[in-house]
């Protein structure tokens, strides 16, 4: 548990900035609502703009293997503003959590190439599992023949539906290890989603051929890290979107007025509203802490996950619950973005563990076991 | 009236409506015919005068007339598909209608041919309902009435409506207000769908552009709107505080019977949540099983508004605990596309439909935070919020 | 599930008026407070006149042997009077559990001459276990010898202090039997107690003469139903000082001001009172329907007892919290009597099981199973 | 400052110290001499200006001075029993002060010869504190003063009190005020001990009867003593935001380590419960942690408040929940005799005190509902209450 730095850098301001300001050039509420009617033409240009131009795709990737060298800090900067305007790109599941796991590859082998078009924008990868999943939680693995051909099945994967190569995690007899497969090989049927920002598909191999990117046992170690960091990041887009969800009620509040006053100037609603910062504030800490602890590689970096998931997971819910309750009428609308919001948050907090889970987690991670079952 | 009376009463109706029965043969009468009939012979609503389809008696006999033209397999109103009429217009036009118009209008509205919705709140005019800034112009004969109506439920298969509309911008807000019976096929009138987070449009905004209304479907005088309004959302407290299930009702049991099914759903850390969600949604009912118990004992009980904001917190944290348990399968929803219900199943459809349509309890029929206002004021008798609109011309408000 | 009749009769309300005018004349808030500084005068003269004068002791038992013969539904209201009061009497301990456990003795038996000297309200009884025993919990038993003589010790015992009778478990071959042994024949330690308006004490027993009441192993079904009753009934008192805390707090709220304006006019007190308003009523229903189902020996009953001990346990404890803290500075202090009620609401939360226990119990009683333990 | 000024500096005072050691040495001086002559030498406290015990440098080398002096084994000015004087009373004196005032109250209020207290809070002004109506009339060159204030910690082992009064009730209540420094050995004060629901009285009335203040212990002008106040709680406010302990502190510690260390109290359902908090608490200190980091780059941030609602909330839930998981133990107290701590514990004594002593936390400096207001207002910049106090006498304000 050392004192890890909290606070933003320059470089990481600029980035906020140049990211900030692209997603608000490229994207705006009622395209993204447009997701929810099955047009999904914002999400292609959208991507390119930020794993292309901003070349924000390799981020994670060391220099030395094509990428840029940064740390999951930075990321984590760029999925808050990722998640305050709910953009709908695969940022997270190919930059964070399939680039992670292919960085457990050996340099100079099969993953080096897929690698390197990752960290130039010009691939998008997804890891084969139900977004559900968590760190620690077991990872079913598909079948392979002594062809290398691959055969099963997953639920709910993200980021499947933009990627072009798929991650898949393989049971051997040694242990779980990742095979790439063309996204084009595979049957991959959309799901309409709680989140169609983030629209989940269904992944289904029947005898296809893949390629095996790191072997058994260290696959599984790969899928592991890649969930921890996931787990870790993600907590930054709830954050993004709690914060959003605040200041965009707040800012409603200030205008809206009933019975001749400014319904933010009602004392119950203050009040909520003041709970509510101090709650995204807290969240912020404990996201921000979350992500340096693994940047650093930090001693107490599962801790800070479990953490921050838990607090995290629940503050944006109910940012995003309170944003549809005090905008009243107009936060039930399909016009009104904060629907976008909501679904999002509640998708997230399924995403890579439930809070419940991440406390059981917890639980043995700090030593407070769970009580003995009665009887 | 003492207990025998009570009973004789009882006997004497059911007599009555087993004369009507014999009387009205519904397997070959014209349905419309039969329900007219029933209007006519006073058993539509006994609680309503003679006249206008009832008898004058207690509204707690509706009940056992009801069950006895159902076990006749008589034709009934279809009460479901013309809520606002029935539970809303109708008392409200009894009390505040000229001999005229409840001729006119009370018999259509019961027997279904004509379904009603209401024309109260406006984008600028919620929870504030009298700050509605619709206009309505007296010009010779009728009124012209312009303005945009929200959340408008069935507007898209009403024939009428009730509507509130500014006739008087002079004055303080309350008392600019009158009240009219609109017919939604006039000209102007623009009905366009409100599409929900949930996807579809149960609502509707409704668009009146110079549209004309005779001053004989003006309800009560011109600027006492506010008062009669008032009548017809009190009618409406009533219909909402009434409804209760048995044990395990609502988004609790939905809950209860997904742990039940699926042990692989049971998440660690979750049961005591579940118990607390249970053991409150088992109060709530014992406690509106005392409301009806007091009512009934004509001790009516200030706890149906404490109830609606309960239930309203049920609904919501069950229905978004039940999405956690689902895991993989609650990132998956049912159906985004745009429709219009037939009608609203809150514990139906899928899991995510349920949390998302959970969040307009809090909000349709008063918002919890207007019914906390309304228990600390009412109840329990603390002061008012300071109003700075008093007394002040509508015209000159700050909007 | 059948529908209970939940209203009070005239019946009650007349017993309920007979019990406050009485506990308002002869005991105030000054003289429950001494109690903490070890004056307990107040004590015998309030229960003899509520027991005696009021011919309250009796009224569980039935006319035919010697009590008044009224249902736990009249014994509710007297206990929702007792808890306004936070009056410190052992009516719970002595006219609740104890004679509920005497009740199930055969008549015409030893304890035929008890229960008539409870009922005349002569007599003074309690139950040898931690007032924390919940209904279902073990119940250690006390040793006996071949002479009858009693041996064991128990530990924050209620009423103990009040009884000159104790009744004993008593662990044998054949299951719990339960004894009578004369308080003055007992180790009767006082504690320092929590809750001092109804102080516990540590009981011991070294080799004391016992007479058997009831044998085994029909005495533990006498005492387990004894702790049944007594959680559904205790429910009714927890009702009793929510209800006193909520009226206390409205009527201080409508006086006090600050920056001009009555504080029970700011926005946010209003909603947290009608918040709060809303919990006690619905706890004054469940409670209600422990009362009426525990009275009809309802199916019900001990699902509706685990119901309300959930939610009433922790109404009471919330009401007293939220008196002390919307009372400012004069809350927290000694002079004031909400302390009196923080600490009864307290203590009652735990007493005859915490509501976490009674969730558990629920769990089992409406098959909600918990999750099976994981790995 | 650059950071390599400000690390020359620093040497230059370590060296400071260094020289005062060797001319002063504590092991045979008089302890009161050693820390009048550190006073003297400006190493009291850096940041005050030279002559009043300082160097005019940053605050932030305090610790480094304080840690040198305890190293050497130095006696310190025991500023755990002088908090109100050092915290509150001394940056007040020092802004407000007459050249004359500092002279003659900073030095005995830093070496503890001279204990302050603080004469603000009156029963009828609690969170309204300019609503005092201690009142301080002009006689001569004295204020005579008399009135009654309550939560005073420390009142009985004070020799000073800084104290605010009411001079001139004939304006609004802000303006009226004045602020003094008042001896509490002088005639007419009376301190008594205020019981708390622990048992024990930390916190004192005193009654002003007549109580004489020469005019030359006003501080700042007459009619300011609502400016200087809010300076001094200003101070306050900085003293609580302060304050942060490691992983574990706190309530949520003293819970942990009872569930780890008796398995038999771990309550079934209460586990998840037990987890949230440690939660909570984990992410109050990251969020402390992140304060004092920005405080340090110089860029304050508002979390202050909010930590202070969090600390009380989970205090006050852990400290609730330890005495459900203690079962029959939590049911016994430690001990209700009324006694004077010599200091606080908020997680020392037994369950029982803890529990109760918790409540305070959302009570003192500042309500848990006063600091809502005041995030709501200063920091999301929603509007102020509605104000029916202003510009009226204080005189004519309801009471």
């Amino acid at each position: 548990m050392s004192d890890l730095d909290l606070l933003y850098t320059d470089v990481e301001d600029d980035l906020r900035s140049s990211v900030r300001d692209l997603v608000a050039a490229r994207s705006e509420p009622a395209t993204v609502a447009a997701l929810y009617d099955g047009d999904r033409s914002v999400v292609d240009p959208l991507w390119r703009a930020i794993a292309g131009d901003l070349g924000l795709a390799g981020l994670l990737i060391p220099e030395e293997r094509g990428g840029a060298g940064a740390s999951a800090r930075e990321v984590a900067v760029v999925l808050e503003e990722l998640g305050r305007s709910v953009a709908p790109v695969p940022f997270f599941t190919s930059s964070v959590v399939a680039t992670t796991v292919l960085l457990a590859a050996e340099q100079g082998g099969a993953a080096d190439e897929l690698l390197a078009g990752l960290a130039a924008g010009e691939r998008t990868a997804a890891l084969v599992l139900p977004l559900s999943t968590g760190p620690g939680d077991e990872v079913p693995g598909f079948a392979v023949d002594a062809d290398g051909r691959l055969t099963g099945s997953a639920r709910s994967v993200a980021g499947a539906l933009e990627a072009d190569v798929l991650l898949v995690p393989v049971g051997t007899a040694a242990g779980t290890a990742v095979y790439s497969v063309p996204a084009a090989d595979a049957q991959v049927e959309p799901v309409v989603s709680l989140d169609m920002t983030r629209q989940v598909a269904d992944v289904t191999l029947e005898g296809t051929a893949g390629q095996e990117l790191i072997g058994a046992p260290q696959g599984g170690d790969a899928v592991a890290r890649a969930l921890e960091v996931g787990a870790a990041l993600l907590t930054s887009e709830q954050y993004g979107v709690a914060q959003w969800c605040l200041t965009t009620t707040i800012a409603y509040l200030k205008d809206r007025r009933q019975f001749g006053r400014v319904v933010g100037g009602y004392q119950a609603i203050k009040h909520r509203l003041a709970d509510l910062y101090a709650a995204v504030e807290s969240a912020g800490a404990a996201a921000r802490y979350a992500a340096a602890a693994t940047a650093e590689g930090d001693a107490d970096a599962e801790v800070s996950t479990a953490v921050a998931q838990s607090f995290c997971s629940d503050v944006a819910v109910k940012a995003a619950e309170e944003a549809v309750q005090l905008h009243g009428g107009i936060g039930m609308t399909w016009e009104h973005p904060a629907h976008l919001y909501l679904k999002r948050a509640k998708a997230d907090q399924i995403a890579l563990g439930t809070p419940a889970a991440h406390r059981a987690r917890l639980a043995e991670l700090v030593d407070l076991p769970a009580p003995a079952p009665v009887g | 009236m003492t207990t025998t009376d009570a009973r004789t009463v009882g006997e004497d109706l059911r007599q009555r409506v087993a004369d009507f029965l014999a009387e009205h043969d519904h397997t070959t009468m014209d349905r419309l015919e039969f329900l007219r009939a029933r209007f006519d012979a006073g058993l539509a609503w006994v609680n309503f005068p003679e006249g206008h389809g009832g008898l004058g008696l207690p509204r707690a006999l509706q009940g056992q007339v009801d069950a006895q033209f159902a076990a006749a397999g008589a034709p009934d109103n279809n009460p479901r598909g013309n809520g606002i009429g029935l539970g809303m217009a109708a008392p409200t036009i009894l009390a505040f209608g000229t001999e005229e118009q409840k001729k006119k209008f009370l018999r259509p509205l019961w027997t279904g041919e004509r379904v009603w919705c209401q024309l109260f709140s406006e984008p600028g005019a919620g929870s504030d309902l009298a700050a509605v800034s619709t206009r309505a112009v007296r010009e010779g004969g009728d009124w012209v009435v312009n303005g945009q109506k929200v959340w408008t439920s069935s507007a898209h298969k009403a024939q009428m409506a009730i509507l509130v509309a500014r006739t008087n911008p002079e004055v303080p807000k309350h008392a600019g207000l009158s009240y009219f019976l609109c017919n939604m096929d006039a000209p102007g009138v623009d009905v366009r769908p409100l599409r929900q987070i949930t996807g579809e449009a149960e609502f509707n905004e409704v668009f009146l552009t110079d549209v004309h209304i005779p001053d004989s479907q003006r309800l009560g005088d011109e600027g006492q709107g506010w008062k009669v309004a008032t009548a017809t959302l009190n009618n409406e407290r009533v219909a909402i505080g009434g409804g209760a299930g048995g044990r395990e009702s609502g988004m609790v049991g939905v809950l209860a019977k997904s742990w039940r099914e699926h042990p692989e759903r049971r998440g660690v850390g979750q049961h005591d949540k579940l118990l607390r969600l249970w053991v409150d949604n088992e109060v709530a009912r014992m406690t509106g099983q005392r409301l009806r118990q007091k009512l009934a004992a004509g001790e009516p009980g200030p706890e149906g508004s404490a109830m609606k904001l309960t239930f309203a917190r049920i609904a919501q944290e069950a229905s978004g605990m039940e999405l956690e348990l689902l895991g993989e399968d609650g990132l998956r929803a049912g159906d985004w596309t745009m429709k219009r219900p037939q009608h609203v199943d809150f514990t139906g459809r899928d899991a995510v439909y349920r949390y998302l349509r959970a969040k307009g309890n809090s909000i349709e029929g008063g918002t919890s935070e207007i019914l906390r206002n309304v228990i600390a004021e009412r109840v329990l008798g603390l002061p008012s919020e300071p109003r700075v609109d008093t007394g002040i011309a509508w015209k000159d408000l700050p909007r």
